[in-house]
């Protein structure tokens, strides 16, 4: 079942401070936009500016819908010139919003376990899942266990909403100011040999560094691993071929996968990271 | 060379607002002949910005497009450069892209059967590394059927030349030229690179050699630069710079190489709203392509042609011939 | 060929902000030489931006900058163009100014008084429209005395060649280089235009021609037109693209040409704030010229001039030339 | 006595439409912003956003100032996409201000009665100067005349302040909709054997179509007039040349001047109108 993303205007509600540089958006759009899945995202821009030009493409952190309105929220830090003006748009500034865009997490009928591990602004993409998951749990035993990690306990932006939808949250910190002193990569390389390949699955957002090396932990180890990666992106639904990044096909092959169209989610194992 | 061969399309029902309904019988004529090739109305969309097509389809109805141009063939699949392939500048953005295409034969299998559903016209937007190349690319899609023109991009480099691009030079550019017109009867539009020096001469050139049209510009080489990191934005060091930043110098271009050649000249570069296609029109061009606007907002072409009629409307002009070449003087 | 003149010029004071005053101790060195002419820092003012100087005195001290080049000087006075002059443009601006100055001799006697009463170096642009004329102006600016370097634009038309412009075409470029050079003994800074297929082999063959540096870019050719009116903005109908459009063609030239020539490279186009020159010294520029930013912020020279010496102390260099030609690759 | 200009941010505390598309902006700015004179003008611009680029030339339409603060009013249309931004913006919105520029009008020792011929936003410096004249005239015997000129009633902007300074106002529309059916310069044409030459100064602005019949009218009458005019702009200060137009000069040649510098204005007889 093909859902087509749509481009259309949206009002902002919310755009508040969370954290640091970290803000929470929140978008009222028609209810014709459509369901929204977790691991999709959408490119966003201010719809009167025509500077910056580019759209900037922003996971969806949260999505809902009733007969009259959706609303989307977006959680983002302030990185360069796009997000900074996002920071300083008031309630009711209107937003042109195009999605929602590309290939999300897929979770699987044998999933007991879902391990989320989460780094920087990866936990946005990471607790759409885990709401979706926490609905799924109604009707299947799911155990959602969620690895979080910053530099610091200043840097955690986000973990209280991810925490409400998961089972247990596993804290790390690289200076140890809360929770376990060290990389999630590490904290969960130790827990891996108690998790269940049959029915575990893992699913992971965070900066490069991070994945890469959670894709080493992982490596020829059958714990099936979803990353969810990022690339510069110009159009969002698969056109100009600006966001492509190498990846190993089925057939061994390395060729470039669109990670507006083809991802933003794969397989961790398929990702040729630059080592 | 062969017989040129003319094409005619139904153009697609384009109701737009109530407002246009009333004054139904007097709406303005959009349609163009472009060197044997007739299109609907004078709006494109430019290669490489619009895929083969079905990215836009949810958002653009396609039969209501003067023409599409497709992503650049070559003759075998390439997988272009590695990432990053974009970065943004002012008013613009930069593209390393470097021509991933599925190779024309793929092309003419998988991809082309979408968008002969349509009525826009399909052109192929073509390139080679060698002349052997461009003829071959030209034969396999003149013979497929469904294409209604080749659009011909030597903005590329010709390795049997140290690299230097195509278009850099009148006798290459040339050459090119004649190869793909002996390879096919299609109208033939040779896509002219800015990175030169005079681009009329290039355009003289390619003129005599036979090519049925001009499009111009394809992309200005540019850079960009990290100074946190000290490296380049653009694995590929440069890229193309397209977008509104471009418009004044492809206007320019546009402006000189229409009065000094006979066959139609396409205008494109930084194209984003209908006053822009209008400016392109009124020094010269017959047709205009839009590229980087698709990817501000999806619905770009349709908001341009909109526009359009609605000045040919305001201005009492019943055909869009009536506003090519009209430029005055202060 | 005369021989080369050095000159030396006491820096201005520049105390920024307290919190430098600490750190005077480890203040990084900015001072260049370009070509035997040693300025205190590589910020200088763009041709054609910055009068004579005297406009911007209430906002930006003179002594302050690395140097100030004048607007462009020719034998004989030139009233310019008429109105319309100047286009705004999306990320820039189009001028067609027409070269107005007021004439050497009325320079000299005018406006270089002013002018060296402060340290900054004070560079003459000259421009000719035969090689004579070229000749002229750089002897009586040689013999004026007060003039630290001339910066040579060679992108007006050559009259004796039917309108192309000197700098178009790497013969022409090394005639005016080779005619100035026996003119004078300051510093010859060819200024290129980009609006050519190769720029760098314009840039080896000044070089070749004795050139002591090179200065690029000159304005991109641009156009611009009102759709209401369906006439040009500008009376000339073409004009000169400049601000932070240019700037990735800008940077890419003066990455080709810096990895071509030995002679210094001077790099401008689109430069407005610190982070903009530190990329065009990444890629190998020796000292950066502001232009437009001028119109932006009359300021802009000094915030510029800050933010490069406030990087240079983030990033923990001592000294300007470790960051020139550093650019990495991914 | 030369004073020089500044580039200071300004706060907007009003920014309202008046009539049609004319807004009004007060701006407060440092107390160290020098006394502008009528006829003078600043280049404003967003102080955060770098597009447009260049900043829009506008007349001062009032200026006061104590110990604490100065306080700037512009009077403007919105034109095209730089001045459509002026008009959303709020209040407390930051513009960066570059003035006072140019060549005012001047008032001469011996003038008993000023003739201000409007058109347009023509108005705005005729205000100031109206506004300054209404100071002079407690200490000169002075009457202060205005002609204002507008498409019709609609269109007349900004007259009841204009009018609060004169002696007496005379309105004209095309369109007879209010005021004398016609032309300010026809009405003007009609009055002017009234005037005398020795005494009476005239200052206009308005829609160059309307100061060239003006100049038309007054071609060789010794009746001086000043006149306000236009011309594209990007430094403001007189440095790139770009607003140069031409005028003829005491020596009886024709040369450009600087609207920005060496204007705006100028000696109505001294024009060279592109007729
Ligand atoms: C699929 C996807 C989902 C994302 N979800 C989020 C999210 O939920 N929250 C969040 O804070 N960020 C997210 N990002 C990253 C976010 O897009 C960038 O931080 C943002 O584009 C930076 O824009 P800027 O103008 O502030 O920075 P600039 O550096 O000024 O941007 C310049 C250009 O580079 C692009 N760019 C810069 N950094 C990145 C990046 N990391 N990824 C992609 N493009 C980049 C920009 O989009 C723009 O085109 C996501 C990126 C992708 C690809
Ligand atoms: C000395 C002077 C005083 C002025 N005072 C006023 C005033 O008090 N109130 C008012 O409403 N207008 C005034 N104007 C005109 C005003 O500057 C223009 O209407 C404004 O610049 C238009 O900008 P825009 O971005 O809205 O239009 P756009 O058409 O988008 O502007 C594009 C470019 O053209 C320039 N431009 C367009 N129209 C004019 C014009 N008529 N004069 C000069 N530059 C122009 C713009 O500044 C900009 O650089 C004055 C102009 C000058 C030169
Ligand atoms: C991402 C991208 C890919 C492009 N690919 C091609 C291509 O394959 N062949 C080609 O001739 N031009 C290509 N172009 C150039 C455009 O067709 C067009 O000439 C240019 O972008 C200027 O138009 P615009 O400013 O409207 O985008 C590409 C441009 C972009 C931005
Ligand atoms: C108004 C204006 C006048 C100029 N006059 C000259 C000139 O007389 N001589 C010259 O060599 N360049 C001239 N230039 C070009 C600039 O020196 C510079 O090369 C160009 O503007 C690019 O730099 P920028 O983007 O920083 O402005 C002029 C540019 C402008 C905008
Ligand atoms: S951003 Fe255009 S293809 Fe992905
Ligand atoms: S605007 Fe620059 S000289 Fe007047």
């Amino acid at each position: 079942m093909h859902i087509f993303p749509m481009s259309i205007a949206g009002k902002i509600l919310v755009n508040s401070k969370v954290v640091n540089e970290h803000f929470l958006m929140r978008i009222e759009l028609s209810p014709a936009f459509p369901q929204a899945l977790p691991g999709q995202f959408v490119m966003i821009r201010d719809s009167a500016a025509q500077a910056p030009l580019l759209s900037r493409p922003m996971s969806i952190y949260a999505f809902e819908r009733n007969r009259d309105s959706a609303f989307l929220e977006i959680f983002y830090r302030v990185a360069g010139e796009g997000t900074r003006n996002f920071s300083l748009f008031q309630s009711d500034h209107k937003v042109q919003i195009l999605g929602p865009l590309g290939k999300g997490f897929t979770v699987d009928a044998d999933c007991r376990r879902a391990i989320l591990i989460s780094g920087g602004i990866g936990i946005s993409p990471l607790t759409f899942l885990a709401a979706h998951l926490e609905e799924r749990r109604k009707n299947v035993p799911l155990e959602i266990t969620a690895y979080v990690g910053a530099r610091s306990a200043d840097f955690l932006a986000g973990l209280e909403r991810l925490a409400a939808h998961c089972s247990d949250i596993r804290i790390c910190t690289d200076d140890g100011s809360t929770g376990y002193r060290g990389t999630v990569t590490d904290l969960f390389a130790r827990d891996l040999p108690g998790y269940d390949a049959k029915d575990s699955r893992i699913y992971t957002c965070g900066p490069e560094g991070m994945m890469k090396r959670l894709a080493e932990v992982l490596r020829g180890h059958p714990l099936p691993c979803q990353v969810s990666v990022e690339e510069r992106m110009a159009c969002g639904l698969g056109a100009c071929l600006g966001c492509a990044v190498p990846v190993r096909t089925d057939s061994g092959d390395v060729a470039y996968r669109r990670v507006c169209k083809d991802g933003p989610v794969f397989d961790i194992s398929a990702m040729v990271w630059s080592f | 060379m062969m017989q040129s061969h003319h094409s005619y399309f139904i153009c697609g029902n384009f109701m737009t607002s109530g407002e246009d309904k009333r004054t139904q019988a007097i709406e303005p004529r959009l349609a163009v002949d472009i060197g044997g090739l007739r299109l609907c109305n004078p709006v494109m969309t430019a290669s490489g910005t619009f895929g083969y097509g079905e990215e836009y389809a949810p958002f653009v109805d396609l039969n209501r497009l003067g023409a599409v141009i497709v992503k650049g063939l070559s003759l075998e699949p390439r997988a272009g450069n590695p990432p990053p392939r974009l970065a943004e500048t002012p008013c613009g953005m930069l593209n390393a892209i470097g021509l991933q295409n599925i190779g024309v034969r793929a092309f003419v299998e998988q991809k082309l059967p979408f968008l002969k559903d349509f009525t826009t016209a399909v052109i192929a937007n073509i390139f080679g590394e060698t002349l052997d190349e461009y003829e071959k690319v030209a034969e396999i899609l003149t013979a497929a059927g469904g294409v209604a023109a080749l659009e011909v991009n030597i903005s590329c480099p010709n390795v049997k030349k140290g690299g230097i691009a195509f278009g850099a030079d009148p006798e290459m550019a040339a050459e090119v030229t004649g190869r793909v017109k002996q390879s096919t009867n299609l109208p033939v539009i040779m896509k002219l690179s800015p990175n030169v020096t005079d681009i009329s001469a290039i355009a003289e050139s390619v003129e005599a050699a036979g090519a049925d049209a001009v499009s111009l510009i394809n992309t200005l080489t540019g850079m960009s630069v990290d100074v946190e990191r000290r490296k380049p934005h653009l694995y590929n060091m440069t890229g193309g710079l397209s977008g509104p930043a471009v418009k004044p110098v492809a206007l320019r271009m546009v402006w000189q190489v229409a009065s000094r050649v006979q066959i139609p000249v396409i205008g494109l570069g930084g194209i984003m709203t209908a006053n822009d296609a209008l400016e392109f029109l009124i020094v010269g061009a017959k047709a205009v392509q839009v590229g980087t606007a698709n990817f501000v907002d999806p619905r770009a072409t349709m908001k341009i042609l909109d526009g359009m009629t609605h000045y040919l409307r305001k201005h009492k002009l019943s055909d869009i011939s009536e506003l090519i070449g009209t430029l005055g003087r202060l």
